[in-house]
């Protein structure tokens, strides 16, 4: 067992310990920052096996951005922050799922790759930044174009704002009141005239 | 380095990340599991990537590129996420998953 | 692949994806500018995008040269042309029946039609994907605006959980896909699809690589949702708003399907001894249970949902009877699931299009709801009905078509595996028309409750109409969709 | 000449069919007249057609000399045969089905027979049937049945004679039921239909295998066919067998003679001319039209022979206790038609010879008893009486006809039933000694019931209600006319060989060497045993019923002892114990009994039990079993959608849940695949 | 030109006719009536010219006539495939003359609730779905039309049928569908086991040439077997009849018992028997054995009906056994036995459903003994008509159903030779024994019947209604079905003529017979 593997094993170690630990920690902020630290011990394996701008893009990016949004996230859903049941009734049903899966993809792995070793060469920055904006600049362009997406969607999603109504189906059980002033609309009419469907459909509808 | 070792973390990472997503109750747990799913992913992808470069070799980078591109995914993804979370609180003042069944059958 | 050759880009070849992503951002813009009702005027911007990308994709299928930018990341065949040339045409129609559902409300439409237009970006995208890395993100890009867009009836709690649900089972099959293509990576050292098929060719199927190729079934099982990845699609569909629920049911599946025909077609043709009986397995529990399930529903977009869960399970039936280097069978199945698809999506639209409808006056979708229309809009009623006839396959109608590819194949794989699957679509179909029939019924056979009619304006007007004609044209002209599908076939060897 | 023309007999009444009925109601006689003058035309037609046959036969005969001189027939001299068709349609293959007439001896007799019998219904009829609200439907009936029975006659072909076949029987269904509106009439007129039908079915097979065998289904190809002798023996008397079936209904012969009686339910003229006289010797007629191939079929010619036998035996009994004097006659045609089988099995001749006369005086005593019951208003014979003096015409007429049946000479029916005896004789053997023996004792009973009949109706006083009269003279006419056949038609075969070549025999053979090779002969001792039986019926019944025929005959001991004093004190104490106390009392009733309780109870039965098994099989089968089937299937379908919903349960981590399970699952097929 | 496009133009017609009537205003429906009158006269005139051309023109009267092939999707074979000959051609005739027959009707009388313009347009769609099977030479044309009759039809029985139209309705369109994606399936086979076509000839001369093997010709004959028998309906398929034709409107009675069961039946003779000549010899003996059993069975459940359109209904499955065993025969006779008794059952029971359609409508019941005798009474002509159409029914000579029955059974008698071979010439002579019997339990049911609706008293509650007797238009739409009753019985020939020479090019190609 080489340095490496070592490095390598304090780090599943660790971070396998906060990963279990998230899943079951009972106080929800405790749960988030084990994440932290198993996300952490992710970019320090990553770091093990050669890919430093990968590990520091996992601290900025995950630590730094995506625990930070799921500690908003926390806050915002006033989750209770004092320790209690996390957990649904589904929980045998999951340790069991997921106790096989480990042990599958464990007992596949070791029978596919145990004695495969991974090239630990540090891969240089340079090098992945040409590969990145020649040969990936299309998948990497398009990315930055979903993140813009997901990002407007989340916005749509998340704001309130003024004049905001329900869609036209929009019922708490889909009670049969339909919207009358848009049934005796005139149809073909509909591309000039103004719907008022809105302000009836925000009466009705505002939660 | 031993292929194994991170290869079994990464699937140590998934398979909490769905003990996680199946048993959590609050949505931003889940979410959090989630995340550490795809951890697991890019543990995979650079381990990968490290096996295939002591083989034939991999000029284009792919399992390093890859994984930074499940990050950003990964972003995208939360961002998203935990807008649906704050909506369903909003109106009905839980986050719990199981409690979202008015649909079913 | 050198710098040159990846920084001289063809612009042309690009050209839709450029009108559509051109169309959104102004969409987008635009709306800022526009007022209270006058923000439908983006929509007629959308349209007019769909409607220059595929006058550009039809330019490029005169052109007929294959075309690529970027290298493998985007190329430009017939298959991505006739599939762009198939999303393009949902969008616009998507897009119609989107016009009135969403002209009534005063906040976020340019932001829907932008998330719409990026979704269907992502599914050009996909189609010109040779790469396992691209496929991916193309697909999340379909993925994360339907996560948003599921969740639009901000107001309405189902709406809410429907996008919940969702966004768990598509992030959750998003990271199961992604852990099986991190391990075919490492198995085969390449993203690029032909890359994979090249090292797979010969290779020994290990239990990790089945498992890697199991878990890319599954994430992509969750997209076009096939039993038992389809838990989320009754809910969502209930819960979004109806265009969204069209466009999830035709779009979305449509997308799933074209990633699941590249991967499976191209990249695990040598495997195809593995997973084929997989996927018949799974197209049988498919196609039975959502069939089953239907049975039952007493609401209409549910009752959609499920009977879009049976075809897809109809759809993997193709798939299913593909044999390792049997290249005239696999494009023939191959070609099956488009001409399948093509014709799924014109009528399955349709439908959703007459549900938007009717909505519009009985917001609770229930079936019950459409008592009686055959007399209060006939108009509707007899379109309603020819989808949904044309949905339990029964010709002379383009549902006949896609089911005649499909049982085609079935028993011209001739193996025992297929000739299940003949029977088990058989009897499905004939399943399936116990609760489309039961529709038609309600609305011919059943007293109005409410004797008003129902209008559906004219954008909705025009698609229902419009479809109505695809629907039966397509039947007469089932020669050009055999041949556009044949042409468009992509098989590893072929 | 006329034979050329002979399709004219049936055509002529389909004719009058079709006049009947769409312009019948506006005639002045109400469509009558369109039948009468029909009949009339057809009978000249087939007089004519008569003629021509008897010339060239007794021209071939009289050039042989008296029947048995010669041991062989010339070469070149053939019975008379006109043979013309046109292919009605072809039915595949090299099968065709020929409309075609066949024109011999049998054809022009059944021709005259029906025609003249027919002519005379149609002219009774006026009068009978005066006044009824269906007056036009009956004579276009009357004339539907007309032609479909010289259809029947005259068909060259098997299929073109069964259509004939089921003409007669639908005929005999819409007259018997004729009217309507009393559910007695309907169930008769189906009961008839059925049973008629049931035999059928024995005559489709048959003519479905003689067709078969021989790849044709004309008379004549078949009849070459059995010559040529190229066939299955058992096949053939199968077929035969079959065809006996066929006729065993028709002709109302043991076991399925019930319906002959409940028959009577329709109006008189009907009866006379359908359920005497014509249809009901379509049986006998079709066993003719085929004689030379059942002579190529022994078993089937015995088991002609011993059928005839048994029917002519038991329905004379039964004939005996009727009150009902259309029953006596209708047990009577049973029993005569029973002579005409058992005939048929030993000679040709003699079989067609009783045929033709029994037509005759049969459907005068129909027609008589017609007339009878018209003034009577009753078919009850205790309800008659006396009428002889106030119905002298009716009378005297019916009695020649009487006369005949009982076959006094020189009688018609003496000399019909007197060549079936000597056959028999003839013949010999087990058969032939038993159609003998039951033959003669069958005329002892038929003299016995006419006899009876006869006193009841016209002795005495009269009984009923009301004053009887005379009938009208288009009634009184055809008696008239009737009765003269009835006493001199079997005038024309003699049984003097010398006179043989110009007789009936030698007019109606279909084979000169068989005119030859079986003689027309009298048997004194056989015509003088059964003139004695004859008078001894008739003697016995008028010792019983002479004095006081209203009085129940039980009580008339006295009378018994002084006719045994008289003369023949054994003779009479013989007649009292056989006929009265034996036969009337315990044979004949148990022949009742057999026939309505157990025959007609196992017709009963057998369509009861038909139909209880038609309603189990459609409750339980059909509704229940194979509809249920089908219903259950669908049922289970959206049983099990109804519980798979319940797979959605609205929990998304059992969604996921389901997910992963999903994976395993699949791993599992997959492993199995791999 | 004629030549080339007389059958799609006929075939089409109606639909044009169709489409037409849709255009009609609301307000104006009636119109629709006079609109498809016209158009099913025109289109039924078209079809006797058909007919009188097929023997006046180059065919002269054998072969395949007004052939027109043109691709429709070249990449599986499929074309547009039509043509004629003595099989179909008494058949495709007879569907325009019934479907004119039944425009006439509605103008008499139409099933609450009312909208001719729906349901004319749903008849003449219907019209061309029939005409078209009859006509289609290639297998996936073949079963578009065979399909596209299922929707009208469902249609025709939801919105104007009985009380329990809905259930007959799905019943009948579930069943039959159910049979014919089999078929299908069989028919996707027979492409890529033979010639790769669809096209009905060609697969016919690869079956007479022996192209198929054994084992596949059982597998695809069941499947097909499967499609045409629930359509006949044979037995045990047949459950969904009774309940489509009691409850459907008197003009889809008509049509579905006249022409929509004789798709089955021609299928077997088009396609089952001469492209899977083998197999057909070995399914021979079942589906003889499961006619006898219609036969015998169908007569058995008329007996214990209590409703008359039941009761006819149920009398429809004896009838089609007796032409399924004309065609299990396989022999020229038994098939053209089989066409004649198609044409002979269009025909009457067509007539039957109609005058009980007509009883029905002024009875407003279907109950035998809610009706309790004596229609002779109340309506002399009706009853007059029931008597003569249920007379020729029950195979009275020489009314047509006693050509296609007993030329049936002397085609069981002398069965195909090759059945011989196989040692079934025993078996089928008790079939024939037993289909004789089933001739009398027919006549039996029927009379049955008669002596309980005809005859007999009137209710009091009937007389006094006074009941109108048979209407102008029901003679006119009438008084053809009833002529060409007698025409076809007293000249047969007009059938067999032209069935013959076809019936026997088809069957020695086989070289079964």
């Amino acid at each position: 067992m080489s340095i490496p593997d070592l490095f390598m094993l304090g780090a599943f170690v660790l971070g396998g310990a906060a990963a279990l630990l998230v899943v079951t920690a009972r106080n929800v902020v405790h749960a988030a920052l084990y994440l932290v630290i198993a996300l952490v011990a992710v970019a320090a394996s990553f770091l093990w096996m050669g890919a430093e701008f990968l590990a520091w893009a996992q601290v900025l990016v995950y630590v730094g951005a995506v625990v930070v949004l799921i500690l908003f996230g926390l806050m915002l859903t006033r989750a209770p922050i004092g320790p209690m049941a996390q957990h649904n009734e589904n929980r045998k049903f999951a340790v069991a799922v997921s106790g096989g899966l480990f042990v599958l993809l464990v007992t596949v792995i070791v029978a596919t790759f145990g004695d495969a070793t991974v090239d630990v060469t540090p891969v240089r920055v340079a090098d992945l930044g040409e590969v990145l904006y020649v040969q990936w600049a299309f998948p990497f362009m398009v990315l930055g174009f979903l993140l813009t997406v997901s990002l407007i969607g989340a916005l749509v999603l998340a704001r309130r704002e003024e004049g905001e109504g329900p869609l036209p189906d929009d019922t708490d059980e889909g009670s049969d009141q339909g919207l009358e002033d848009a049934a005796q609309e005139p149809g073909p009419s509909d591309v000039t005239s103004a719907p008022g469907a809105g302000d009836a459909g925000q009466q009705i509808g505002a939660p | 380095m031993q292929a194994v070792f991170p290869l079994t973390f990464a699937a140590l990472l998934f398979s909490a990340g769905v003990y996680g997503v199946l048993s959590r109750r609050n949505a931003v747990l889940v979410l959090m599991s989630v995340e550490l799913m795809l951890a697991a992913v890019t543990v995979n992808l650079v381990a990968f990537h490290g096996l295939v470069a002591s083989e034939a070799g991999d000029p284009l980078l792919s399992g390093q590129v890859f994984a930074l591109f499940v990050m950003g995914i990964g972003a995208a993804e939360v961002g998203v996420g935990l807008a649906i979370v704050l909506l369903l609180y909003r109106n009905r003042a839980t986050v719990n998953v199981d409690d979202a069944d008015l649909m079913k059958y | 692949m050198d710098v040159d050759q990846v920084t001289q880009i063809d612009f042309f070849a690009l050209a839709p994806e450029l009108a559509v992503l051109g169309a959104s951002l102004l969409v987008l813009l635009i709306e800022l500018f526009l007022h209270g009702p006058r923000k439908r005027f983006v929509n007629p911007i959308a349209v007019l995008g769909v409607l220059v990308a595929f006058g550009f994709v039809v330019a490029l299928s005169v052109d007929g040269t294959e075309r690529a930018a970027f290298g493998e990341m985007f190329v430009v065949d017939s298959y991505a042309l006739a599939f762009k040339g198939f999303f393009l045409a949902v969008a616009l129609f998507v897009l119609l029946t989107s016009y009135r559902y969403f002209s009534e409300i005063r906040t976020y439409q340019g932001e829907y039609y932008f998330l719409m237009l990026s979704a269907f970006l992502g599914m050009m995208l996909m189609t010109s994907a040779r790469d396992l890395v691209m496929l991916f993100i193309a697909l999340e890009l379909v993925s994360i605006p339907g996560f948003v867009m599921a969740g639009l009836r901000k107001f309405d709690l189902r709406s809410n959980e429907g996008a919940m649900k969702f966004f768990l089972i598509g992030v959750l099959s998003a990271s199961v896909l992604l852990f099986g293509l991190s391990i075919v990576y490492g198995f085969t050292g390449t993203t690029s699809l032909a890359g994979v098929a090249a090292s797979l060719e010969g290779a020994e199927a290990t239990p990790l690589l089945l498992a890697a190729t199991l878990f890319v079934i599954t994430g992509f099982g969750f997209k076009v949702s096939a039993v038992p990845f389809h838990f989320w699609a009754p809910d969502t569909y209930e819960g979004a708003p109806i265009p969204v629920a069209a466009f999830l049911s035709v779009a979305s599946k449509a997308a799933g399907f074209a990633g699941l025909l590249q991967v499976t077609f191209v990249a695990f043709e040598p495997l195809a001894d593995v997973w084929a009986p997989v996927l018949g397995v799974i197209a049988i529990l498919t196609m039975t249970l959502g069939n089953l399930t239907a049975l039952t529903q007493t609401q209409m977009v549910r009752l959609l949902s499920y009977s879009s869960v049976a075809h897809a399970g109809y759809l993997l039936v193709p798939f299913a009877v593909v044999q390792p280097g049997a290249t005239a069978l696999n494009a023939d199945a191959f070609s099956a699931v488009l001409i399948y698809l093509f014709a799924y999506g014109a009528m399955n639209i349709g439908a959703f299009a007459v549900v938007t409808a009717v909505a519009r006056r009985h917001p609770g979708r229930r079936i019950t709801d459409y008592a009686g229309l055959g007399s209060r809009s006939p108009g509707l009623a007899v379109a309603l009905t020819l989808f949904l006839v044309s949905l339990g396959g029964i010709p002379p109608l383009v549902g006949f078509i896609a089911k005649l590819a499909v049982f085609f194949v079935a028993v011209e794989a001739g193996t025992t595996l297929g000739i299940v699957l003949a029977a088990a679509v058989a009897i499905n179909t004939v399943i399936s028309l116990v609760y489309y029939l039961r529709i038609a019924r309600v609305m011919w056979m059943e007293e109005a409750t409410d004797p008003e009619p129902v209008r559906p304006g004219l954008a909705l007007g025009f698609t229902v109409g419009g479809l109505t004609v695809v629907t039966v044209a397509l039947f007469v002209l089932a020669p050009l969709l055999w041949g556009a599908a044949d042409r468009a076939v992509l098989v590893a060897g072929g | 000449m006329f034979s050329e023309w002979a399709w004219l007999i049936p055509a002529l009444p389909a004719l009058s069919v079709l006049i009947i009925v769409f312009s019948g109601r506006a005639l002045p006689w109400k469509g009558a007249e369109v039948g009468i003058v029909a009949l009339l035309a057809s009978l000249g037609l087939s007089l004519g057609v008569a003629w021509e046959v008897f010339s060239h036969n007794a021209g071939v005969t009289q050039g042989i000399g008296p029947a048995g001189d010669a041991d062989a027939a010339p070469a070149g001299a053939e019975a008379f045969l006109l043979e013309r068709g046109l292919t009605l349609t072809p039915l595949g293959g090299d099968l065709a089905v020929e409309l075609g007439m066949r024109v011999d001896g049998l054809a022009a007799m059944m021709f005259v027979l029906v025609t003249a019998v027919s002519l005379m219904v149609h002219i009774y009829s006026t009068g009978y049937m005066h006044g009824d609200a269906r007056y036009t439907y009956f004579f276009a009936l009357l004339s539907l049945f007309s032609f479909s029975m010289l259809l029947l006659v005259i068909a060259s072909d098997l299929l073109v004679l069964l259509v004939g076949w089921e003409l007669v029987g639908i005929c005999s269904y819409l007259l018997i039921g004729f009217w309507w509106e009393d559910k007695h009439n309907q169930d008769a007129s189906i009961k008839a239909f059925l049973t008629t039908k049931l035999g059928d079915v024995g005559l489709v097979v048959g003519i479905m295998a003689l067709a078969g065998m021989f790849g044709t289904f004309s008379i004549q190809g078949v009849l070459d066919g059995v010559a040529a002798g190229d066939h299955s023996q058992a096949l053939l008397t199968f077929a035969l067998l079959a065809l006996i079936l066929g006729a065993v209904g028709k002709s109302a012969q043991f076991p399925l003679h019930t319906w002959l009686p409940d028959a009577m339910a329709g109006p008189t003229p009907v009866s006379a001319l359908i359920h005497a006289a014509t249809m009901v010797t379509a049986g006998v007629f079709i066993v003719a039209r085929l004689f030379p191939a059942y002579q190529a079929a022994p078993v089937a010619q015995g088991t002609l022979a011993i059928i005839g036998a048994i029917t002519l035996v038991m329905a004379g009994l039964l004939a005996l206790v009727q009150t009902d004097l259309k029953r006596v006659l209708a047990y009577s045609t049973v029993s005569q038609l029973g002579y005409m089988m058992a005939a048929l099995s030993f000679s040709y001749v003699a079989g067609v010879f009783h045929l033709f006369t029994h037509g005759f005086f049969k459907a005068l005593l129909f027609l008589g008893a017609g007339s009878v019951i018209h003034a009577a208003h009753s078919n009850h014979m205790t309800e008659m009486g006396g009428l002889r003096r106030v119905m002298p015409v009716t009378f005297w007429t019916f009695l020649a006809g009487s006369l005949a049946l009982i076959a006094i000479p020189p009688l018609a029916g003496f000399w019909s039933k007197d060549e079936i005896l000597v056959a028999a004789l003839e013949a010999g053997g087990y058969t032939g000694t038993v159609v003998l023996v039951l033959g003669a004792l069958g005329g002892l009973i038929t003299a016995f019931y006419m006899t009876r009949a006869l006193y009841l109706v016209f002795a005495g006083e009269f009984r009923g209600h009301g004053h009887p009269h005379e009938s009208e003279p288009a009634m009184t006419a055809p008696l008239i006319a009737l009765a003269i056949p009835a006493v001199a038609i079997g005038w024309i075969n003699l049984p003097f060989p010398a006179l043989q070549p110009l007789s009936l025999s030698s007019w109606v053979m279909f084979d000169v060497d068989y005119w030859v090779a079986n003689p027309v002969e009298l048997n004194a001792v056989v015509a003088v045993i059964a003139t004695v039986l004859a008078l001894a019926g008739v003697l016995a019944a008028r010792a019983i019923y002479r004095e006081a025929p209203e009085r129940d005959p039980l009580l008339h001991l006295g009378l018994l002892t002084h006719v045994l004093q008289r003369r023949y004190y054994l003779d009479d104490l013989y007649t009292d114990l056989i006929a009265r106390t034996a036969v009337r009392d315990k044979l004949a009733p148990a022949a009742v009994w057999f026939s309505d309780r157990v025959l007609d109870g196992a017709v009963y039965w057998s369509g009861r039990g038909t139909y209880e098994l038609g309603q189990g099989l459609y409750a339980t089968g059909d509704q229940r079993g194979i509809d249920g089937a089908v219903n259950g299937l669908g049922l289970s379908a959206l049983w099990s959608g109804a519980r798979m919903r319940l797979a959605q349960s609205g929990n998304v981590q059992l969604y996921a849940g389901a997910l992963f399970i999903g994976v395993f699952v699949l791993a599992v097929v997959f492993a199995s695949g791999a | 030109m004629w030549e080339a496009s007389a059958l799609t133009i006929t075939v089409f017609l109606p639909l044009l006719g169709a489409a037409l009537i849709t255009l009609i205003p609301k307000a104006r429906e009636e119109l629709a009536k006079p609109v498809a009158l016209v158009v099913s006269l025109v289109a039924f005139a078209l079809s006797l010219a058909v007919l009188a051309g097929y023997y006046l023109g180059p065919a002269g009267g054998e072969g395949l006539a007004y052939q027109l092939r043109v691709d429709w999707i070249p990449i599986i074979d499929a074309s547009y495939h039509v043509a004629i000959d003595g099989i179909s051609l008494p058949l495709f005739v007879l569907s325009f003359l019934l479907t004119f027959l039944c425009a006439v009707y509605t103008f008499h009388h139409l099933e609450a609730p009312g909208r001719p313009k729906a349901f004319l347009s749903l008849m003449l769609l219907l019209q061309t779905g029939m005409a078209g099977t009859f006509v289609a030479f290639d297998l996936v044309l073949f079963f578009v039309f065979w399909e596209l009759v299922l929707v009208p039809m469902y249609f025709m029985i939801g919105i104007w049928g009985g009380p329990r139209r809905e259930y007959a309705a799905v019943k009948f369109f579930l069943y039959t569908l159910f049979g014919s994606v089999f078929m299908l399936v069989a028919f996707i086979a027979l492409y890529f086991a033979g010639p790769g076509t669809f096209d009905i000839v060609a697969l016919q001369e690869a079956g007479a040439a022996g192209e198929f093997g054994l084992t596949f010709q059982r597998l695809a004959f069941l499947g097909i077997f499967l499609g045409l028998a629930v359509k006949v309906p044979m037995w045990p398929f047949h459950t969904w009849l009774p309940d489509a034709h009691t409850e459907a409107p008197t003009v889809g009675s008509v049509l579905l018992a006249g022409i929509l069961l004789k798709m089955g039946t021609y299928g077997f003779v088009r396609i089952a028997l001469p492209i899977l000549p083998e197999a057909a010899v070995e399914y021979a003996p079942i589906i003889g054995a499961l006619a006898v059993i219609a036969i015998l069975y169908g007569a058995l459940c008329c007996l214990a009906q209590t409703d008359l359109k039941r009761l006819i209904a149920f009398s429809s499955v004896g009838h089609m056994g007796f032409v399924m065993l004309g065609i299990a025969t396989l022999t020229p006779v038994g098939v053209n036995a089989a066409i004649f008794g198609m044409i002979a059952h269009g025909i009457i029971t067509g007539m039957l459903f109609f005058v009980v359609g007509s009883i029905k409508e002024r009875y407003h019941t279907r109950a035998i003994a809610d009706i309790g005798g004596g229609v002779l009474q109340t309506m002399p002509r009706m009853g007059a008509v029931l008597t003569f159409v249920a007379i020729a029914s029950l195979g009275l000579p020489p009314l047509p159903g006693f050509w296609g029955e007993i030329v049936a059974l002397y085609a069981a008698f002398n069965p195909a030779p090759a059945l011989v071979d196989a040692g079934f010439l025993t078996f089928f002579r008790v079939l024939m024994v037993l289909g004789a019997i089933g001739t009398v339990l027919t006549a039996g049911y029927f009379l049955n019947m008669l002596q309980r609706v005809t005859l007999g008293t009137a209710p009091a509650r009937w007389r006094e209604a006074e009941l109108r007797d048979i209407s102008a238009i029901e003679w006119g739409a009438w008084s053809p079905l009833l002529v060409m009753t007698v025409a076809l019985g007293v000249v047969p020939v007009l059938v067999f003529g032209i069935t013959d020479p076809a019936v026997s090019a088809v069957l020695t190609a086989l070289g079964v017979s």
